[in-house]
């Protein structure tokens, strides 16, 4: 086993390429992987295709700093703090290519991208102008029972970025609680960078097999991050920061405010 | 006992939960999260509760702000992720699920897409997460916290969630097996659907609220009936629970 | 939450009906559910659809008490022991229904169950005569890629019959180890059999909500059957007995032999 | 030093094995089994190591008969369940597996069904386990402990697994990506096959086998190459590692 422990500018460097198809899990202002989203931004990776299902700041954030060119997602919204600044304003300028989903078929996406298959008959849609304007989904008629359905093609991101709980430095991943698409993203990507709370040694991984929830063949970078997720929550260590977000939804409201958020909380590390 | 139209919003989707309904509760969802909690501890204690934390039964000791929070996962069964309660949907054993919307018709059709133009929209709205999937095969049951003639359009601008298209049997037609908005649930009344044309049609308006006011709040033709009764207010117990549980007032989000 | 904790007699007679389809779990001579086995013969159920994937034993004495009409499988053998002897005489006789299947098809035929959908697609099975006997596999072409590939229609188990290592009186499962299709089975299964080497308290669940594999929703009746897989395997609780399964070898050589096998370990209990 | 053939053929299918492979061991397959410890402790230390354990990696004290016994989770680092070794086959991440057969054709397809007609066979054997799947898209190598004219067919009865069908570009007119048998590793001898023909070919002949040995025991003309060198034996160092790990002679299963 190849020890993939390694500095998270050397992590996105290797792993992030422009024009890549990213996963980002977690979902909402839950354990997002923001301390890779602030790399990929002082890294200024170009035209990313960001895929995830329920999104807020980390897409708004590398959307806004000009990262991204398309979007495939449920929903992108900042929650009670309101719609998401930087994504709304480059969807109404038409800035990015919108492939929009419902949750249903964005994680099927995403699992047939696991599964290995080029799509995967998925129900609902019908009747919805989602299914009208996508793609991705097609309508579909069972051979064997005639119903009809919709095929969800698989997205097969290129990279997966995920924050967990921990880690050994070979890639074998403890995720503890709410596990969100996290697992089946990093079994759907050629490249994995996983951030953790904690390394730990690896005769912890081998006394408790049963607890690698993603083992370390589908890992390609471990990263050392501590409070890697913030402002975003990460259970059992921290929760989110309401007050952070409020001072984003504020700055971000015009784009000279959002670069003086990027100055102050990004570029300043 | 006084209560506010959060805590009778909350009172009311809880009563759509029966004993036994296997009931999500999405992102952004801060009365359903307080009423499936509600539910589960009052009428409909078989209730499976799934929320999106992932969480099988949580049993929080107060609701989180984020409806998917870690608070969410406190004193659970188990996890299971969405991906898994979407195949208990697909399986046709999910019961119900809540789901909010920017504009709703006549038709129970609901937009969380666009205002405008899909590829350069007037306003771009967040998406319908678990819309347009859901309501293409299960029971619904709509919430609007703000009932206004913005909200209930004539036509929106794009169906993310479907309701009954364009009524009568359309669903039927374009073989949607089943399912479709059961209630709508606002600040000002509860609303259904006719069951033969899949018209809106009020069901009872709130204490204090008027068939007028739901009226001239509505922008398209509501089914008057001959009698609309005045909505059962919570009972005591409810509101003990919910402020209870409630301590930091999540449930007034959405009124702010 | 209703308690589901119940006799093993119990649960055969209420939830496994002549005609079920019945996926069992485990593989080979490895926790499968002997007990439920055992029960099920001793009932006289008729006419059941076995559905597995690498299975022995347990598909062998079903067939050979006369319990089965149809089978859905990989591979029915007793590995070193050799061929199945009731599988071998039933179907050279034509007196199953042969579905046969391989792993992949299998596997993904009892997944796409427990994901709700009719049919999904499957790399594979091109230029192989297991293919063209099949009615419940067919050729396709993704409409995204143009890729051949073959659809897998869902075989919808009625019953699942698993054997864990430790569950709740509600039927929240916590199973160790390999999983095999066993969660898959359960939450492909209309109705679900899970018998257990141990209960533990609720409390211990609640306590460990993440090694909870089958919540109890997906359970219809919970089972106290210490040594329920015997003489299968149930790992850190005991070994196959490799004895017993020669004297079995031995003894269904011949329907009369398969008969005294059954006097001696089955009706007898 | 003095060996068996099971501790050759362990040897010959853990040279297939190159460090970096995923590979996958099914069930009845002991020498198979052995191979991949054998392999992932000299010359692939990287290689990841599935079994029908669902165990990734394990590194047991001593191999069980059962090839899915739960002394084959011995020390692994996560379980993963078959059905995920094979979405990573189906997404081209598996490199390699070794399937067993009851016959082989010229252009090594295998049969694992029936001998006979499918409907009423003569001889209903186990099924292909995961041959019709795996084959139909990736790197096999066939092992036959028993190297003879009844398993050595001109026409296999039924394609379990397919080979190169009927030879040349068959797989490609089909519509196969790629893959097929690299080898076939016997008792007698290993074979490959010719690239145009896709017909099996003598690689080399065991130590103390002749060339005519193998062809009085295959029912089907051979590619026989001009030179035929002696196959390579196990090294000491290979032995002691097999016999250590394998006490109780689980190699010897298929010989007995």
């Amino acid at each position: 086993m190849e020890k993939k422990l390694m500095p998270l500018k050397e992590a996105i460097e290797r792993f992030v390429s422009d024009g890549d198809k990213v996963a980002l899990g977690g979902v909402g202002r839950n354990r997002c992987p923001m301390d890779a989203v602030r790399e990929i931004i002082r890294q200024g990776k170009k035209n990313l295709h960001l895929i995830g299902r329920e999104k807020g700041l980390d897409f708004d954030m590398l959307i806004g700093a000009g990262c991204v060119s398309k979007v495939s997602f449920a929903l992108i919204s900042l929650e009670e703090f309101g719609l998401a600044p930087n994504f709304r304003r480059y969807a109404q300028e038409g800035k990015i290519e919108i492939d929009e989903h419902a949750c249903g078929s964005i994680i099927n996406s995403i699992r047939a991208s696991a599964m290995g298959i080029p799509c995967i008959p998925v129900k609902g849609f019908i009747g919805s102008d989602v299914l009208r304007h996508s793609k991705t989904i097609k309508e579909f008629i069972c051979p064997f029972t005639g119903e009809k359905l919709v095929l969800v093609k698989a997205l097969n991101p290129d990279v997966a970025i995920i924050h967990a709980h921990k880690a050994d430095e070979y890639g074998n991943v403890q995720l503890f609680g709410s596990p969100w698409e996290d697992i089946y993203m990093a079994k759907a990507a050629k490249k994995v960078i996983v951030t953790v709370e904690e390394i730990v040694p690896h005769e912890e991984v081998k006394k408790n097999p049963h607890l690698t929830a993603i083992p370390y063949f589908y890992v390609s970078a471990v990263v050392h991050a501590p409070r890697g997720a913030y402002p975003t929550s990460c259970d059992s260590y921290y929760n989110y920061d309401d007050e952070h977000i409020k001072e984003y939804v504020q700055l971000a409201k015009t784009p000279e405010g959002f670069q003086e958020y990027l100055k102050k909380y990004v570029y300043k590390e | 006992m006084e209560y506010k139209v959060s805590e009778l919003m909350i009172s009311l989707m809880a009563r759509e939960i029966k004993d036994g309904d296997k009931v999500l509760q999405g992102l952004y969802s801060p009365m359903p999260m307080i009423a499936c909690l509600l539910a589960k501890h009052f009428h409909a204690p078989n209730m499976v509760f799934f929320n999106t934390a992932d969480a099988v039964d949580p049993d929080p000791s107060e609701v989180p702000f984020s409806t998917a929070g870690p608070k969410l996962q406190e004193n659970c069964v188990a996890y299971l992720p969405l991906a898994e309660v979407f195949d208990l949907a697909q399986r046709g054993e999910l019961s119900l699920i809540f789901l909010g919307a920017a504009q709703v018709d006549m038709y129970g059709n609901t937009n969380l897409s666009v205002i405008g133009d899909f590829s350069r929209p007037k306003v771009r709205l967040p998406g319908g997460a678990a819309s347009a999937f859901l309501c293409g095969f299960m029971d619904t049951v709509i919430w609007v916290p703000r009932h206004n003639s913005k909200v209930f359009v004539e036509k929106v601008s794009f169906i993310t969630g479907q309701g009954y298209i364009n009524g009568w049997d359309t669903r039927e037609r374009l073989g949607i097996p089943k399912g479709g908005p059961r209630k709508v649930i606002t600040n000002l009344c509860v609303m259904d659907f006719e069951p033969k044309t899949k018209k809106m049609r009020l069901v009872s308006v709130h204490p204090g609220v008027t068939v007028d006011d739901v009226v001239n709040n509505t922008g398209f033709d509501l089914i008057i009936p001959d009698e609309v009764p005045t909505t059962e207010p919570p009972t005591k117990e409810e509101l003990e629970f919910i402020r209870s549980i409630d301590p930091n007032n999540v449930r007034e989000l959405e009124f702010k």
